[in-house]
């Protein structure tokens, strides 16, 4: 068998797409969305809860019901699990190191000081077809950010006056 | 016609059969996505470009004799092929979901002097069924939209079939429009189309059958199927892509407005108003896909010398093979039924506990090259229960020896991933 | 890139333009209509075809990978040859006649949640002018009598132009659309895009361009250009037929509902409903024109070889070089402007008291292709007050050889004719 | 220049072409239809007059009005003169044999003692592009006597009981 399978299916993503970390839907959050990958009709449900405004607020809580492949299951696990008690502005760091890494086809092994478990999910850049169900809890969360802050914002409007 | 089918020589016909992956060959087995082109078909085209290429149908130059020869004499042998009583009721199109498409628009653009049952309007009813193809949905759910018209469904039984109990209240009077699928792209269950036809004549509806899955795979009169459309595609059926067929009865296509419209299929044109020409041209605007219809034919005579019903009798072979090897396989759940006279071409299946998309890479790690997920047939794989499935589906060329490599490939992937249990 | 273009060169490429008809040589002048494909558009289909061909964007197999890279990839080199800003920006469509009836029809689509200014319905106004094909007229027509909308034009000068003396009072508040021709097939006149574009924005108009006979023919950087949707055909920039161009700004396609439906252009899919996915997913229902998609690509290649300016000044030699043989010819009258550089590409005409029919044979029986009829512009023949013209048009591989044949050809037929006076 | 051509212009047709006979639209019509060539545009209106029913009736009159190609516009002319004053029946014989040559490639030389002057058409049948010029007329006729022989029934309703 292809070492490039071995590299992409090991232990710690079949860790994850069995016991995933933070996942279930719980009730106290900022912003929901539902993102679905249509050609294979895999689908995403989750939910973000952040703390404080701007680049220094933190992410309190990603919940999440996930339906879909071991990698895009063992991603949504691996990307809570990374940004949960995080500050935002850290988040959209390992989101661009990740990004660019998973999108590289395997050229770019990304900063593992930053990504740290996300590495496990890189075999997949070497599989175009599959970076797609690697990035989609990662695009559910920019979803998810925008739409939070912009929350935040509306709820505090005196925000930008005390800054 | 020869006796049976030898698919080890049209393979030397089939180049990118022969190519591997890093020393893993290839098995190709996703011919009901899209067929590979035999040289005989690539070869076909080159010819026309190379002698013939021209606009078709316009004028008094020589190379616009010779392609629109090329063109016509296409329609012709295509035409015949499945058994269309008149090459001119043949439209040709880009694919089978422009020719649904065409359809769709057409009974719901009205216009002036468009009789009545050919108009779809508030009130009106179209029946589908739960086992379409989204190419055969869709744009009947936009139809409805459109004109106010409601979207009814067969529904489907436990074993895989349309479940026609309460086909009574579902086609009726108000049913304009039946639309439904020769076979089923996910399931390989062959639909009982002249029993469908006869109840839809009886209330006065139309019938419009998706033949994408019939067409390639078994021998096919649609004079005797007795609908009144059937729409194709091409690449499914060893031709190129971007060239299908919209067949539809003649009295009806005459008397239906355009779809797309423009250039080669008016009438009169004034700044004000046009009026349009005779069918086929009134449903073809525009530049023809010229080079593509002179190798569909190509295609279509290479299948008549193999015979339909050989590739038929071939394909249920392998078919049988694929269920017999996949079903010894430990959490495997076949997705539509056993073998039978009414189930062919595709064999779709799940492995238990595990996702298609994983299943794939691993089949594709050996060079097999099946598709997963929902096939365009996200209500179908709903209906049952699961996401998606993981879908092997054959052509002529496909041999025994590639069955095999798929049952023993699915082995693998079960020890691949129990070692992760 | 070339200081010039050397026609000859391309000439080698091209195996169509070396046949003869009985002794006698080809002498193709009938590119407006479609181009014949170079040797390497015909070898990167090919290539295509016996290495990579799949069903694209879908699963996890290794084909599928390839196929999409190649599509994909070709989408970004068809973007960035007409300056598109962003590839995802270009669909992929059949011919430009599509590319104008997906325009027409999604903007008289309708449904829920589509904003006002992406909706055309009674009171609302589309303008065109009189010198449209009818791709980029009839849809408009058929556009306003689904929707209520009224169609007006721009009219014609003697002198061949658009009549711009009046556009206050036609492109007004009311003017939900303004498509018009970049460059006339007939006439050869180049309207001035960023002054008409500029009008438009004054009032809100949508504009759209049909670039067929530019995109061919000169360099052009559609964001420079400023307007919001442009169509061309592969068929007649040295592509395949079959596969063609919408390009759209992406803010505008993200809201606009879909044309054609089917499968790989959901989102999700559900009996009663469906959703719809991304741009250019979106307007690309069913499986795409793959490997025509890789022709076109290679066509480009080669244009950009060669260079777009080097392309225009050799068409601009040759369209010179035409008007003044044919000038000299008692009895001809040139339908379009002297040359100039606000003219190019297709020289129209006609030869008094004679039939462009009888003309266009006489021309044939000396090998050279040229068009007769309308050209698909019936209404601006009506201008000007004739039923059709004889018309030669140029590509990069045409030479001024094959100009001096014409015109040549253009004395035998006066003579010919002069036998029964 | 080709010998082809030369078989297809010929004094014969520029002669109809330049001096059409029966042309002109003339008052006294049993019906009339206007068709086009729409790759080309050619538009030509034409008018039947017809005596008697079934076969035996007389072709009376057919007038007309051509803009065309010189082989459109022969045809026209050659084909009225064929038709007026012949039977129906008569007419659709020519018809037949006609239209049978004409399509045939230059593979059938037609009957000349049938199709008469119509022989001069024929050059055209080598060039499958031309084939529907010179049909044009044809087609009308063809159209015009279905209408001009059901005005005719209506006009009489007794016909069927006394023949
Ligand atoms: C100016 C113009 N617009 C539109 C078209 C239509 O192109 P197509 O037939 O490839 O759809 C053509 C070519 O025929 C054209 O010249
Ligand atoms: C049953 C069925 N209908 C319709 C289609 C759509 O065909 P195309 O994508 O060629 O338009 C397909 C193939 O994808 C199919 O299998």
């Amino acid at each position: 068998m292809a070492s490039s399978l071995d590299s992409m299916y090991t232990e710690i993503i079949f860790e994850h797409d069995k016991r995933p970390q933070h996942a279930g839907l719980r009730e106290d959050f900022d912003s929901e969305v539902h993102h679905v990958n249509p050609s294979c009709g895999d689908e995403l449900t989750m939910r973000l809860l952040i703390e404080g405004e701007g680049d220094d607020a933190l992410v309190k809580d990603i919940s999440y019901e996930a339906v879909g492949c071991a990698m895009s299951r063992a991603s949504a696990s691996i990307m809570a699990d990374l940004f949960i008690g995080k500050t935002v502005a850290h988040a959209k760091k390992v989101m661009e190191n990740f990004e660019g890494a998973m999108k590289s086809r395997g050229t770019d092994a990304g900063d593992e000081e930053l990504i740290e478990d996300g590495v496990a999910l890189l075999g997949a850049s070497k599989f175009p077809g599959r970076v797609k169900c690697v990035l989609l809890p990662w695009k559910a969360y920019q979803a998810l950010i925008v739409e939070a802050q912009a929350k935040h914002e509306t709820d505090a409007p005196e925000a930008g006056e005390q800054a | 016609m020869t006796q049976h089918l030898d698919a080890n020589a049209l393979r030397e016909q089939v180049r990118l059969l022969g190519r591997d992956f890093g020393g893993t060959p290839l098995t190709y087995l996703d011919s009901g996505a899209t067929s590979q082109r035999p040289e005989s078909v690539i070869a076909a085209e080159m010819e026309y470009l190379r002698s013939a290429n021209a606009a078709v149908k316009r004028g008094s130059s020589r190379l616009a004799e010779l392609s629109t020869d090329a063109y016509e004499g296409a329609r012709e042998k295509i035409a015949s092929f499945i058994g269309a009583p008149d090459a001119q009721e043949l439209v040709f199109v880009k694919n089978a979901t422009e020719a649904l498409n065409l359809v769709a628009y057409s009974l719901s653009n009205g216009g002036p002097g468009i009789p009545a049952h050919l108009t779809l309007r508030e009130g009106d009813e179209v029946l589908v069924t739960e086992m379409e193809h989204h190419a055969n949905l869709v744009p009947w759910q936009e139809a409805c939209r459109r004109t106010g018209a409601t979207l009814r469904w067969i529904p489907l039984t436990d074993d895989f079939r349309l479940d026609l109990s309460q086909l009574d209240s579902l086609l009726t009077e108000k049913t304009k429009v039946f639309a439904f699928t020769h076979q089923s792209n996910v399931l390989g269950t062959i639909n009982p189309v002249q029993e469908l036809v006869a109840a839809a004549r009886a209330v006065g509806a139309l019938t419009v059958l998706d033949t994408c899955q019939s067409v390639p795979h078994m021998p096919i009169d649609l004079a005797d199927l007795g609908v009144d459309f059937a729409a194709f595609s091409g690449h499914k059926m060893l031709g190129p892509t971007g060239i299908g067929g919209l067949w539809g009865r003649y009295e009806l296509l005459a008397q239906m407005p355009p779809f797309i419209t423009g250039g080669s299929m008016i009438e009169i044109v004034t700044m004000e108003k046009s009026t349009y020409a005779e069918p086929p041209a009134r449903f073809e605007a525009g530049t023809p896909m010229v080079s593509q219809a002179v190798g569909l034919a190509a295609a279509v005579d290479l299948l008549s010398d193999i015979g339909m019903a050989n590739v038929a009798a071939h394909e249920k072979q392998l078919t049988q093979r694929a269920l017999a090897g996949l079903r010894e396989i430990p959490g495997i759940k076949i997705l539509g039924a056993a073998e039978g006279p009414e189930r062919t071409g595709a064999v779709a299946f799940n492995l238990e506990g595990r996702h298609t998309h994983d299943v794939g890479q691993v089949l594709d790690s050996q060079g097999i090259q099946v598709r997963t997920g929902h096939h365009c047939a996200w209500p179908l794989h709903r209906r049952y229960g699961v996401h998606g499935s993981t879908r092997a589906s054959f052509a002529p060329y496909n041999t025994l020896d590639e069955v095999d490599a798929l049952v023993a490939g699915m082995h693998r992937v079960v020890e691949f991933f129990a070692r992760f249990n």
